[in-house]
This record gives structure tokens, C-alpha cells and sequence, in this order.
């Protein structure tokens, strides 16, 4: 076991060069350049195509004209920047095509800061583009997991036809933890039957989003949905901490779960027996566990880096049943192990309905 | 074990490697270790800070509000986090650059002459490592040893001079808090 | 009348899908299809190219051109165009752009990749308006011109002047080849031709960034008869989008 | 030289850009119908005027036309030549 | 009264005109294309600013100048084109100016067709921006209720210092219906306390979205999620039909609503007593006064122009001892009377669950 | 040291606020300020002012200019300047962008705001890299040249050529005045300050877009002293960018 | 009264213009009314047609899968609408340049030269506006008097000839269907 | 002509710059820091030969240096023109 002390942008751009990366584009900006800049060497020295783009609305197009020729492909940004890929992610989802999006969030909105953030959550999650599609969506809480979900993203992207993204924070892209690297990849693959490699031997092909007659986007759409039912099926992801026994349970992801996992180590050393579940998987969210979870731990503790994003999925996976409170930074705060404690602790059993939210604002 | 370590300067004062330094000993001694960085709004010549933890178990927070131990480099950190460290926590500040004290009596401040012992040292710019010194005697955090390693591999191939320079600079730097009174 | 000693002396490309076009009578995007196809066969490199369909009306441009087709959204033709060139620098990658396209939304991506020296082929089809929205002001609409979005006629004071897209690429490094065309009339139609074979000559021998730049007729949204539109690129607008060679390095020329 | 033409009518559009170029003036527009509801060229050439000389198939948006002459024996690359 | 019949793009630039617009950019695009091509005209004979940007991403910004001036301002586009202004919006609600966005949706997602879509209803309600930022939106069903809402919608934006959503769709945006337009405004307003009109016997003002102290971002982001609460609680819209003695419920906003009205009708004829629940505000979505019906009418079939996005928001008010039903149709179909009748028909009282959806797409 | 008999004959302008400034030592930006400052000092139309500053290291400029401020998205500060001009057409408004802001991710708009004629004026500070993100290359970067995106220096065959900003918009018919200054030396300063008055002058008699292109220094991303930054702008910058008049129509000329 | 109208045929036969017609001849006659276009796919020279809705109640639906009534001017139009036709509704189908029949025996269906008949009444491109005439004539609908003023707001200040052209056009389309066997 | 400067030390940040383009070299660098930690340049004329010549503040990022001259009387436009 070869443990490295690595950064979490360059981890992940190494993780993904490993995992088969052949072809980055992308942008500048915090806190996300280092993994560009990593790349702008790592990339050439390999004889792999690395472009920085004019514009992260470039980066994501030549990221789309890379996938639609078969390549492994991917781009990193922040906040700011996937905004401006809304379009064209909407447009890979709609033709169908593979690729990799790294989303170091940072605080919003509109230029924020730099620090740390999770309010790209429904950007992300239910679509910041137009129409009906949806990207697998990973959230990482340690650089390691960081890496191991990276280095298998382009397979997921690939298995499914579709976007993954990597949901990270400036916590995990800039923080240095100890890492074991994956092997690297072989990379060079078949013809996967849809590629664009020139007509040679074999009818042409057309990789498009359009469907100017709505009965044709209708079959489009479904093949979509169905592609998404599969993932649901197949896919979600989430880690449970200590839910066993738990009392109360505090839902969170990425840095934040991370952040909250010392806070419930502190409070289960005073006698307070509480539970962490992480979603891993933002899209498609853990619904059927955190609702089981829920029948049996009917407390829960939201703490999210925004202003209760994900609050709204956990509702609707434990219904009006489960007592749901809210704890959440925003705007690059970052949520201290003692704030949580306390939040654990002042957890009264009031009932939260669903239309207001109980959003602790500081 | 579980120790927070917070490193405060102006940037360029080398307190970002410091930390890493840290993060690197902790690591190849088994322990669990994180290492952040935060930036202020300046490019450059505004002030920086890292935080790394060592620890036994597993790391959650990456960041500490109050950490068991800061490290000061500069009159602004120095106000900053002297408040902020734990009760029996431990303060080191470079006094050449640094008058004040922080008036606390919950905890151990060490006031080193960093800059001056680097200066010393042959290399003025190392007061990071001059500090890094002072807090391996105050602590054992890491073993000194695996400081001098690591420091070889960083300067080892670029500089024998450098290095020989740096490894003075912890030399002094434990030295300098291991002479004090106790 | 058809002869037994007679041959043909001109039929539809091969690469030209024998399928009826949904453009317009008269539009000149079918003549500039049927150039780029000649083309393509005569160098014989339908199966190594890729093309990048714009949004405009030439979007449904892979339903006529059979080569390996991808589809940008408006105005990043090139920035994909980029991204599969780069993963595939041995294929022929074109983009087919309108001018509401490359010269309105995708200004930005149009000159990047033209500085960047992207070894790839823009087709430029300069008709002066958004065709397919329906006929609105482009950053090439002429002076005075009428078009839905400008009803008074272009007023240059409020609404700016047109862009020469080929004079403005001109004065990058990056670019190999840059020209203007029209398809006015059977000579200027020749000439055309020779000079996308050239721009993708161009690509083949890695010279880097080509793109002709051609004078067309919408001749629906200018509300005039086809031949009067023919008439109307000569008369209007070559006078102000001069015909040309506005950039051919010596590495291009030699190809000749 | 002597030369015709053939148009396919399928294909045709009746923008009458062949009527106005052909400079022996034997292009007509039909009096039917395409099926997409244009009113197609056609050839009017009782006489044998057409020479061949390609101006119609070169501007014809539609590339309806086809363009033959009296053999002359030539290669596949000159006829690609002469339509360049 | 004065009827006339009004095409729905032409109608709400006029009624944006009435209601003082002093300042429009766009870019063409269908089906919205005729609402520029209206302003071309007007604006310029009024001798207020109409500008057609070179890009949707253009248009936004100048809307967000001409915000920041002071101007009542706005920009209309559909789907692909809305998505380009997502890191725009993100500033705009940032910095707290106000402005009015007009979206006539389509069929996606990617480059689609332009039949009449509803899926831009996650971007426009759940943010596709970055951040914690909500529009409010505005869902009008006829072209007088487009008219009205559209007139009014400066109000609001500049009540509540933020950003006003028309989402309509092509239905809406082509189709013709008699309107009562409403008067000219008078336009030209006092300094409100925070535009951009020179230093002039006063100290500057700065209008930006940076808070790179964490501390300061979050206390901007405090007082917006408090402004969301506070619309909220006052500006929640929505039409309730023949709701007082239903057995069964259609929940449907926009052009789908009406569409389910006439299926209403049908099958009110044939003995089945349904209601209709339209929302009018899609953000902030009327949770409260569904979840009240939905006690007495515990059975729901949402129909809606896209895969169920609405959907999530209804289940949100609802909780799972309501039985919703989805009827959805894609890609810019649009669902036909009979299909909904047909739903209304075989709506069996069967559980559905919020981790499986039950879509019906054809 | 200070007689009584003395007086100043040089002063911080009035409009340039007394605070320290965020940026490096060194930094052009600081002399860039200070230049606008004094010019709209000169002019007297601090209060008819509004500046918009971008995305860059430049961001915070409105801290330190004391006239009323918009902040734009990074490259988008010309169309946000158009929205505040034609609602406000009698206001001075002027936007302050680097390179990385203006030349990359924002050439479309400042090409439209050019091509419109939008009568703005545009403070364009090339630096020749991405300050604020730490030095990554821009598109002005010069060949070879190291950054932290082009680690083994800027390979033009692979990252393309640099864009000569000014000689490419002095191609459109809608700019009133573009030229590129310096700012190496006390001389190359001062005729940057005059041609910044020019530019505001421009836009004061409604003759158009104006832009002032600066070669500035960024010594901490080019890691020189300041003084060889300066150095370097004289011997690496300028002969690639030369300095000069691209546009000058013949209503500013009459202005001097 | 609910009664759903679709028009058909290529671009440029002026259908929409049609359909906008009976619209506003139902909105001046006090009734609910919408009219809803849809486009080919091709820009021009593809096939347009619209819907109208005339109705004494609130109009849910702008949009109809099967029209009350169908006026269809080209053979696609024919093929595609002649079959939705709803039962007991009414078919009318320009007969100069569409020679088959729908075939259907539960609706009426009605064959008018609208095309000749336009050119007689001096216009050919008014076949739209004798297809009206004939609907009037067949359902009563909206007025004919509506129609008139209508024409008249529309082409009277433009062309006296084009406006008595277009009345002419619409009295002839009433005509052939009025004496039409019953 | 005698001159003299004076330097802000708040707000210089010791970049040197005014150092090296004083033609009387009378300018240096201090040993002491300013509140953001850098060493201020300053002013080293013992025998005043500072003329006043306005290179140390044209050249100054930080607009850290005033500058004053043997009063002249001049209008306030003329100071101006001084500085351009
Ligand atoms: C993001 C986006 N904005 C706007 C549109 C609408 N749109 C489609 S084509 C077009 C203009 C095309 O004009 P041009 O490129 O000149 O092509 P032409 O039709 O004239 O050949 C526009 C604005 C779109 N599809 N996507
Ligand atoms: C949409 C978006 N992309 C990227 C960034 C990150 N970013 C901030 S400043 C900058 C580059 C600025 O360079 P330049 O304009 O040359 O200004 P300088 O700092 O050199 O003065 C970038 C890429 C951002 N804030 N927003
Ligand atoms: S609208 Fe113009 S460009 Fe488009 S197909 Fe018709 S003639 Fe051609
Ligand atoms: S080939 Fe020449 S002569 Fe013959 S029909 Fe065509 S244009 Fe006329
Ligand atoms: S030019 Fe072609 S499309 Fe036009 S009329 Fe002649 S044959 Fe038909
Ligand atoms: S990074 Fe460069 S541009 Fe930015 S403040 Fe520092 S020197 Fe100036
Ligand atoms: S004014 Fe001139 S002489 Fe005096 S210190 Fe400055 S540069 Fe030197
Ligand atoms: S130029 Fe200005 S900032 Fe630089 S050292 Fe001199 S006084 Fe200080
Ligand atoms: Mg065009
Ligand atoms: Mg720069």
C-alpha cells in the first residue's frame, strides 16, 4: 500500500489521467485550477489532448465534440463556470454521449467567493439545463474517495451514455490527504457502435439533440428516462455511520458529512447516540435506505454548505412522519464541529411540516 | 493523539509548507493527516494560514475553529489566532517579528525568535522550519527525524547548501525551545 | 433527346445524399452543400471526415452530407470542432456556420479557434440574416437593410455595423487560410469550390486553421426572387464585404 | 458541342435560377406540380441547343440537374475537372 | 372593454411595454422570436432602449446594467437560450437588482424542436444557477393572464429586488386570444435608494455579488433567503376549478392546465367529479393550500409538458398518504384532451411511493 | 525637509479613494488607477460617472475608484456597460478589464460593444496572463513564455498564437478610437494618460467605442522584480504588441 | 357552439391568415375564441396549418387530435386531416388541386375548386378566402357580414382591388357550396 | 529647480520602483515594515537634490509619493498639466 500525500485537484486530475482520461478541456478558476494545471502537464507528456479553453461554455463544447468522437473526456470548473455549461451539458444529455464534469463548488451566488460551498446541489441535481435529464451525480468526502470515484466515472459515463459528475468542494480540491492511487489504465477501446470515426466501411453516423418532431424527441426522451431508471436501480450509493443504535440522525454529504462525523464522534463521547448517512450518490438520491432509516430514527439532522438544498429530497424520501431540522452555512461558510454539536444537542422533537423550512441562517 | 495545528503568516513566509512539512511527517509515522490551506482576498503579500492534523483515528473537520496549536508568524496572525487556541493548547510566535504576547495564562506560549535563528541558520527565509523546530521539541509531535528526511528529499537534489541550511534551522529551532526554562 | 453518344458530364456528388433538402428555392445553402461535397469526393476523404452542423438553417446539414455528422449548439461549432479534432487530429473536421451563428453567439469560439490555429475547416455562409428564426437582423446585416428585428432598416447608430468576420480573423497569427467567396453566379460558384479544396487541403497537410467565408442568398427572408437575391449579393453586398484572399500562408499557397 | 440536360423533378424547387442563366434560354418552368408543390424546370430544347455547358447544374441550389454531352472520351478525373 | 385578439408573444411585449419596460435585450429564438421582433419596433418609437445582443449570455448582462442603472428592464428567450443565462441570473439575484425574464419553453433537452415544452421548470424554480438564489415564477395559462402578470411583474421584481420569471411555452408564446390591455404606465421612477445614476451629492454605490469574506456572503444571503420567505408568505398564486366537491384532483400550471381543463370538462360530463388545482407561482409553489386540498382529495394526477418536475413539488405538499398519479408527455408533445381523460379515467386508488415514480410516457 | 516655500506639484487624485490598495507590489494595475483617476479629476465628471469593473485581479478596482460601481461576470463587463448606457445614455460609463477577462472568455462582447459602436470606453490591461487565478496563460500570453497552464512555455502549435486585441477590433467599423499604450516608464505612462483622456473624450462627445489597450506588469505571475517586469514589457511586449493608434476616426482626431 | 376548425395546406396559401379570419370574426361576435399555429419543419414551401376555436364556453385546449371541421389545400393536408375528421363533422377540401376523396361516410364532406374559383373571383391566391366562404355557407358559424367588415379593416385601405377581389372570393365559396344538392 | 517628495508608508509597498528611476539616486529602501509587512522605500536627500521631476510618482503603482517643488505660483490647472 503506496500511501501518497496528494492535494485533492491533483489527486483527481491523476485519478482520472489513470482512469483513462484522453482528452481534457477546461477553464481557470478557484478552486478548481490546480487540477487544470496539473493536467496542462500531465496531459501533453502523455500525448493526451489537453486544451485550455477560452470560456467554460468552450470547454464543455469541445468536451462534447471530444465525446461525440469517442473519447474519454472531461473538463473541471466552479460554480460560476457550470453555470455557464448549462447548455451545453443539456445538449450531451440530449445527444446521448459520455463524459466527466468536476465541480469544485465554491460561494454563491452570482462571483461569491472561493471558499467552500455545496449550492450548486440543484444545479447538479435536478437540472440546471433546459429539458428532462439528469446527470450521476457523486459526492465525494475524502480525497481517496474522491480518487476511487473519479477513476471510475468514465465507465459509468460510459456504461450509461450520459454525464457524471464529481461534486466536490474547495475543502476536498484543495486540501492534502493521504492517498492510494489506482493503477493506471490502459487506455484505446473498441468501436463502441455510436462513435464518430469517419464513415469507413460502415454507414455514417449523426450525433444530434434534435427531435423537430416532438414524436421523435418523445422517443428520445423516453429512451432517457429509461436510461434513468436504470441508474436508480443500479446505481445509488450512500455510507452509514454508526446508524444502528442511533437516536438521531444527521444527513450530509461531501465535506460537510466529513465535518459532521467529528461532530457526532464528539457527541456519542457525551452519551448522544446519533448516526450519519452520507449520500454518495446526489443523483439518483438514496430514498429507499434514508426512508428505511427513517421509519426506524424518525430525528434527523440536515446540515448542508446552502441553504437546505438537499433538505428537499430528504423530505421526500421520510415524509411528514420523521422530524426533520436543518442546519446550514451559506456563501462559503463552512459548518464547525462544535455548531453541529450544538445543533445535535438543542435537537428538540418538534414537528417540521413540509412547506416551512426550519433554516438556521447565522 | 489528535493534534490541530494552525500555521499563520504573511504569504511567502513559507507557512503553507510548513503544514505540509507536517502533514507529510505525520503521514509517514501511520497517522491520519489532512493539511488546508486558506487563502486571504490578496494575491500575494496578504496574510496566509494552513491547518494540519495528526491524528490516531480517522479525520472528520479538516478545519478547526480553535486548534490545540498555532503557529504565528506575523503582528496580524498573532492577533488573530493567540485568542483562539485551546485551553492548554500551545503558541509559538516569532518574536523577531512579533512583540506582543497574548496575555493568555491557559496556555503555553513560546516566543522564538524565528526569523533572527533563521537568519542564523544561513537562511533568512527559513523561520517556517526554524519553527517547525521549536514546535517538534515542545511536542514530539513528529519525530524529528522524519523531518530531516523529508526535508532531504525536498532540498536534498536541488542544494546541499539549502539543506544543509534548513536542517540547521530545525536544529535551532528545537535547540532554542529545549534550553528554555521549563 | 438523350443521345446514346452522350455522357455525363455533370451529376450529383456521391457524397450528397440524393435526398430532397428542406431549404428554400433559391437558397444558396444547397449550392454550398454540393461544393463541399464535390470536394470531399474528389479528395477522396469521405471516410476519414468528420463534420460539425451548426444551428441555423443549415442545422439538418447531416441530413444531405454523408460523412459522420455532429451536431453544436449555436455558435460552438468550433470549440467542438476542437475537441474531436484534437482527439482525432488524422480526421477531416469541418464546421458548417451560418453567420447569426459564427459571428453572433459564437464570436468568441470563432476566434479562438482561429487563434489557436486549429487545424480544422469552417464553411462560412454569409447570407446577411438569421435565416431560420425567420429573417432577423445578423451582425452582417448590411446598412439600412430590413430585416423582422430591424423594421426601420438597419440604423448603424443604435444597432452597429457589420462585421467583416474574414478581415477581423485576418489579423490573427493563427490562421492558414482565410478568404472570401460568393456563390453569385457560375463563375463566382467555381471559384468558391476551389477555394474550400484549398482550406481543406489545407487541413490535410496539418497547416492549421482554414475557413472560407461565402457571400450567400436567403433569398425568402430578404423578400426577393431567387435570381433578384443572386443579384443582390453582387450589387450590395460583395461592395461591402469585398471578395478576396485575406490570409494564405506561404505554406498554402505552395499547395496550389 | 452538343449537349442536354435532364432534371429531376422530384428534386427541383422552381426557383428558376436555370431559366435565367441558361444562355441559350431552354429552360422552362412546368405547368405541374412537384410533390412538394412547386412548379419544376424543364427542358425545352425542340432544336438541340444545349450545349452542355454546365452554367444551369452550377447554380442550381437544388442540384436537380443533370448534364451530358456528346460522348467525348475522357476519365473519370477530367469529368470531375470540367464540373469544377 | 376593448377585446382584441392578440398573439401571446406580441401580447406580453406589449403588456411589458404598458407596464413601463424602459429598457429590453434578447435574441431571437423560437418560439419567442416574435416578442423581439415587436419590441424592435416599439421600443424605438417610444424612444426607450431595445437592443438585439449578440447571445442570449449578452442579453442577460446588459439586462443586468441596465438593472443595476436603475431601469425596469428584462430579456425573453426559450429553453437552450435560458440556459445560457444561468450564471448571469446568479449575479443578478446576487446583487439584488431587479428584472423580468420571459421563458417560452420548448421541447429538449439539448437542441430539441420548438413544439411547447414545460421542462425548464427545475431550471427556472430550483435554480439552474449556482447558489442559494429563487426567481419568482410566474406560470399564466391564457394570454390575458400572461398579459396581466407579465404588466405587474416589475412590481415585484423591484419589491423584492430580484428576479421575475414569465415561463410560459410556444402554446402560450404563438397562439392568438382575445386580451383587455392595460393602460400605458407612466414610466421614469425616484431614485430608489440603490441604482447606479452617478456619485452626484451622494457617496457612490457599488452594486456587486462578491462577498469573499465568507462572513459577508453569508449575511447576503441571509438577507435574500429572507426575502424568499418573506414572498413566500405574500405572494403564493394559484387557481383553484371545481375543487369543492372533487373526488379526484388534477394538478397541472401553464398551458397543460388549461389543456386539462377541457379534459375536466369531459369528464365532469361523463359523472366524474374532478377538480383542477393550478399552481400560479411555480416558486413559491402554493405547498400549503395543496397540502389542505389534498386532505379532503387525498387522489392527485399531475399532468404535465415534461417528465414529472412539477411532480417533486407536489409530492413535497402532499406527503405519501395522497395517491399521485403523473401523466406526462415530452419533447415538446403536447398531451391531448382525450390522454388526460383517459388518465382521469383509469386513475385507480393505488399507493404510490416517493422513491418510484409512476410516469406515463409514451 | 519640507520648506515652507514648497509647493505640491503632485498629489493622489481625488477620485482615487485613500485606501491600500489588494494588489502586488509592483502591479500595473496601481498606475492604471491612478491614470483614470486623474483623468476623470481633469474632465470633472466624477459624478456622472459609472464604472464597471470584471473579473480579474482588477475585480476589487471599485474599492478603490470612488464613482458608482457595477461588478460584471467574468468577460461580460461590455454588455453589462451597454445595458447601463443606453438606459443612461448622458452618463459616463466605462468598464476596466485584464486580458484574461477581455481577450478570453469575453471576446464576443467586447467585439459586439465594438461592432455596435456602443459609446463606452474600455480600460484594457494586458498583462499577458490570468493574474487573479494565479498566473495561468492567457490569450495574450507571449509564444514560449512559462506559466503555470503552459509549464513548458506556451507551444504555439498546440495553444495557439496570442491575439493582438487592438489591431483585431480596429478591423470594425464602429469603434471611434483604439490604440495601445504602455506602461514601462514615466514617458510610455504619461501618453497613456493622454490617450485615456482621449478616450473619455470620445465617449463625452458621443463619437463612440473607445479602449485604451495597456501593456501592464505583472511581476508575482511573471516572478520577476518589478522593475524587469517593466523591463520586460519594453523588450518582450511591445515588439509583439506594438504600441500605437489601430483607430482614430476623424471626430477624435478634431477633439485634440 | 364548440367548434374546432383546423386549416391545411403549404406555406404561402395563406392558412393562418385563414384561420386568423374566422377568429376574429368569432371574437367580434362575442364568442371565446383561440387560433394556434404549427410549423413544419422547413422554414417556408413546407406545410403550415392552424386551429381555430370558436366557442360559447372558456376554450381549455388550444390544440385538437380531432377537429369538428377540416378545410385542408393540399394533397398532404388531405391525407393527414381527412381521417380525424371527428364523426358528423365537415370535410372541406379545395378540389383543384386535390383529385381523391376521403372515403368517409360519417362526416360531410364538401370538394370545392377553391383554387379556380379564386382566380375567377380575380385572385388566385385567394383559394384560403373561398374556402372560408364556403365554411360560412355550410355551418353559419360566424356572419358573413363579419367576414366582409373584416376583409374590408384588412385590405380596405390598401387595394380597393384586392379587397373587392377577396369579398368576391368569399361570396363565390358561399355560393358554390349553397348550391351544392342538399 | 529643488524639490522634495514625501512617501505614505501605509501605502507603499516597497516594490522599488521610484529606487530605481530617481535620477538622484535619492531614494532608498527602509529598514523598517509597514502594517502589511513590507519595507517602505524612502526619502534619502541629505544635500536636497531632489529637483521635483515627478519620475518617482508617475512610476509609483501605489500612488504613494507626493511630490513638491520651490513654490511657482501656478493655478490649480497648470498643477494638473504638471502631473499629465
Ligand atoms: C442558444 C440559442 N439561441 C438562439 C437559437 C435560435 N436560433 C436558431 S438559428 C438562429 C440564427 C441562425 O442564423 P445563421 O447562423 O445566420 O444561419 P442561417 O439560418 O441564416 O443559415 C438562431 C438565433 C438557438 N437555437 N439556440
Ligand atoms: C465564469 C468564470 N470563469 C472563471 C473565473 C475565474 N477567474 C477569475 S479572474 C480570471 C482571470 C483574470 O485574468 P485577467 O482578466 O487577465 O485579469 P488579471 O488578473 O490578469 O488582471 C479567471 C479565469 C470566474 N471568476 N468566472
Ligand atoms: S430561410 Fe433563407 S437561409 Fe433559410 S432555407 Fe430559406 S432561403 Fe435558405
Ligand atoms: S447546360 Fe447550358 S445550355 Fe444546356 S440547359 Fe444548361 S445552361 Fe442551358
Ligand atoms: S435551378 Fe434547380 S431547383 Fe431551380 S428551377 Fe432550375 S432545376 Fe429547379
Ligand atoms: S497577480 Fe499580477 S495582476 Fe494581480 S495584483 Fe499581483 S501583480 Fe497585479
Ligand atoms: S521627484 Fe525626481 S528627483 Fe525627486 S525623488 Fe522623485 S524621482 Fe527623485
Ligand atoms: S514606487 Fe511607490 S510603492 Fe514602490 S517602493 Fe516606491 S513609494 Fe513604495
Ligand atoms: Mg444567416
Ligand atoms: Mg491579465
Amino acid at each position: 500500500m503506496n500511501r501518497e500525500l496528494w492535494e485533492g485537484n491533483q489527486a483527481i486530475a491523476e485519478a482520472a489521467v489513470r482512469g483513462g482520461l484522453e482528452a481534457y478541456f477546461g477553464y481557470p478558476i478557484t478552486p478548481q485550477t490546480e487540477l487544470l494545471e496539473y493536467l496542462s502537464k500531465r496531459m501533453p507528456e502523455l500525448g493526451r489532448a489537453f486544451v485550455q479553453a477560452e470560456s467554460e461554455l468552450a470547454a464543455i463544447n469541445m468536451v462534447y465534440g471530444a465525446a461525440t468522437a469517442g473519447a474519454r473526456t472531461m473538463t473541471s470548473s466552479s460554480s460560476p463556470g457550470v453555470s455557464l455549461m448549462q447548455e451545453g451539458l443539456s445538449y450531451i444529455a440530449g445527444s446521448e454521449v459520455p463524459c466527466v464534469i468536476v465541480d469544485m463548488m465554491r460561494g454563491g451566488p452570482g462571483l461569491g467567493n472561493i471558499s467552500p460551498g455545496q449550492a450548486d446541489y440543484n444545479q447538479l441535481v435536478r437540472g440546471g439545463g433546459h429539458g428532462d435529464y439528469h446527470s450521476l451525480v457523486l459526492a465525494p468526502s475524502t480525497i481517496q474517495e474522491a480518487v476511487t470515484l473519479t477513476y471510475n466515472a468514465f465507465d459509468l459515463a460510459e456504461k450509461y451514455r450520459g454525464i457524471v459528475v464529481i461534486a466536490a468542494d474547495g475543502n476536498i480540491g484543495q486540501m492534502m490527504e493521504p492517498v492510494v492511487m489506482p493503477p493506471m489504465r490502459q487506455i484505446g477501446h473498441a468501436d463502441r457502435g455510436w462513435e464518430l470515426s469517419g464513415a469507413a466501411g460502415r454507414p455514417r453516423r449523426i450525433i444530434s439533440s434534435i427531435g423537430l418532431d416532438p414524436e421523435v424527441m418523445e422517443r428520445i426522451n423516453a429512451r432517457l428516462q429509461a436510461r434513468y431508471r436504470e441508474i436508480e436501480a443500479n446505481e445509488v450509493r450512500f455510507a452509514e455511520r454508526q446508524t444502528e443504535d442511533a437516536d438521531l440522525l444527521v444527513v450530509a454529504f461531501g465535506s460537510a458529512a466529513r465535518i459532521a462525523q467529528t461532530a457526532i464522534r464528539e457527541a456519542r463521547a457525551r452519551g448522544i447516540r446519533v448516526g450519519l448517512f452520507r449520500p454518495i450518490t446526489l443523483w439518483p438520491f438514496p430514498y429507499q435506505r434514508l426512508a428505511e432509516l427513517a421509519q426506524r430514527i424518525p430525528r434527523l439532522l440536515v446540515v448542508e454548505m446552502n441553504a437546505g438544498q438537499m433538505l428537499n429530497d430528504v423530505r421526500l424520501a421520510v415524509g411528514p412522519q420523521a422530524v426533520v431540522s436543518f442546519y446550514g452555512r451559506t456563501g462559503g461558510q463552512v459548518p464547525m464541529p462544535e455548531e453541529i454539536l450544538a445543533q445535535i444537542g438543542g435537537m428538540a422533537p418538534t414537528p417540521s411540516t413540509n412547506g416551512a423550512r426550519a433554516i438556521a441562517l447565522l | 493523539m489528535h493534534e490541530e495545528i494552525i500555521i499563520a503568516g504573511f504569504g511567502g513566509q513559507g507557512v503553507l509548507f510548513a503544514g505540509q512539512l507536517l502533514a507529510y511527517a505525520g503521514m509517514n509515522e501511520g497517522r491520519h493527516v489532512t493539511w488546508i490551506p486558506s487563502y486571504g482576498p490578496e494575491m500575494r503579500g496578504g496574510t496566509a494560514n494552513c491547518t494540519t492534523i495528526i491524528s490516531d483515528e480517522e479525520i472528520g473537520a479538516p478545519v478547526v475553529r480553535r486548534p490545540s496549536t498555532a503557529i504565528v508568524l506575523n503582528p496580524p496572525s498573532m492577533d488573530k489566532y493567540a485568542p483562539l487556541v485551546k485551553p492548554h493548547g500551545l503558541l509559538i510566535v516569532d518574536s523577531s517579528l512579533i512583540a506582543q504576547q497574548s496575555g493568555r495564562t491557559d496556555i503555553r506560549e513560546i516566543a522564538i525568535p524565528a526569523k533572527d535563528i533563521a537568519a542564523e541558520a544561513g537562511l533568512a527565509k527559513a523561520a517556517n522550519v526554524v519553527a517547525i523546530g521549536a514546535l517538534i521539541a515542545a511536542t514530539g509531535i513528529v519525530q524529528f527525524e522524519t523531518v530531516v528526511e523529508l526535508l532531504t528529499l525536498k532540498f536534498g537534489q536541488r542544494s546541499q547548501e539549502i539543506l544543509a541550511a534548513n536542517k540547521r534551522a530545525l536544529r535551532l529551532g528545537a535547540d532554542y525551545v529545549l534550553k528554555l526554562p521549563a | 433527346m438523350l443521345a446514346e453518344t452522350m455522357t455525363v458530364v455533370y451529376e450529383r456528388p456521391e457524397t450528397l445524399l440524393p435526398v430532397v433538402s428542406h431549404y428554400c428555392p433559391g437558397c444558396s445553402h444547397g449550392i454550398i452543400h454540393r461544393l463541399v461535397a464535390e470536394v470531399i469526393d474528389e479528395l477522396g476523404v469521405r471516410e476519414q471526415t468528420i463534420g460539425v452542423a451548426s444551428v441555423g438553417c443549415s442545422v439538418f446539414s447531416y441530413n444531405y452530407l454523408d460523412y459522420d455528422f455532429a451536431q453544436a449548439p449555436h455558435g460552438r461549432a468550433p470549440a467542438m470542432a476542437t475537441g474531436i479534432k484534437r482527439y482525432r487530429p488524422n480526421h477531416v473536421v469541418f464546421t458548417y456556420q451560418g453567420d447569426g451563428d459564427l459571428a453572433s453567439i459564437g464570436a468568441a469560439e470563432i476566434i479562438h479557434a482561429a487563434a489557436r490555429g486549429e487545424n480544422i475547416t469552417v464553411i462560412f455562409v454569409n447570407n446577411a440574416v438569421f435565416g431560420m428564426t425567420g429573417g432577423q437582423m445578423a451582425p452582417t446585416t448590411l446598412p439600412h437593410m430590413k430585416t423582422t428585428s430591424s423594421p426601420q432598416g438597419r440604423d448603424v447608430a443604435t444597432m452597429g455595423f457589420p462585421i467583416r468576420v474574414s478581415e477581423m480573423l485576418a489579423t490573427l497569427d493563427g490562421p492558414a487560410y482565410i478568404v472570401r467567396r460568393a456563390v453569385s453566379d457560375p463563375a463566382t460558384i467555381n471559384r468558391t469550390k476551389k477555394a474550400i479544396r484549398t482550406a481543406f487541403q489545407a487541413q490535410l497537410h496539418g497547416l492549421g486553421f482554414s475557413m472560407v467565408e461565402i457571400l450567400a442568398a436567403c433569398p425568402i427572408n430578404w423578400d426577393m426572387q431567387p435570381e433578384d437575391a443572386l443579384q443582390h449579393i453582387k450589387n450590395a453586398m460583395i461592395p461591402y464585404y469585398p471578395l478576396g484572399d485575406y490570409k494564405v500562408i506561404d505554406a498554402v499557397k505552395a499547395l496550389a | 458541342m452538343r449537349g442536354t440536360i435532364r432534371i429531376d423533378a422530384n428534386r427541383c424547387k422552381g426557383c428558376e435560377l436555370c431559366v435565367g442563366i441558361c444562355p441559350k434560354k431552354v429552360i422552362g418552368i412546368a405547368d405541374t406540380f412537384t410533390p412538394k408543390g412547386y412548379r419544376p424546370a424543364i427542358l425545352v430544347d425542340p432544336d438541340g441547343q444545349c450545349t452542355g455547358c454546365l452554367l444551369c447544374s452550377t447554380i442550381c441550389p437544388d442540384v436537380a440537374i443533370t448534364v451530358y454531352r456528346e460522348a467525348v472520351s475522357r476519365t473519370p478525373a477530367q469529368k470531375h475537372a470540367a464540373a469544377a
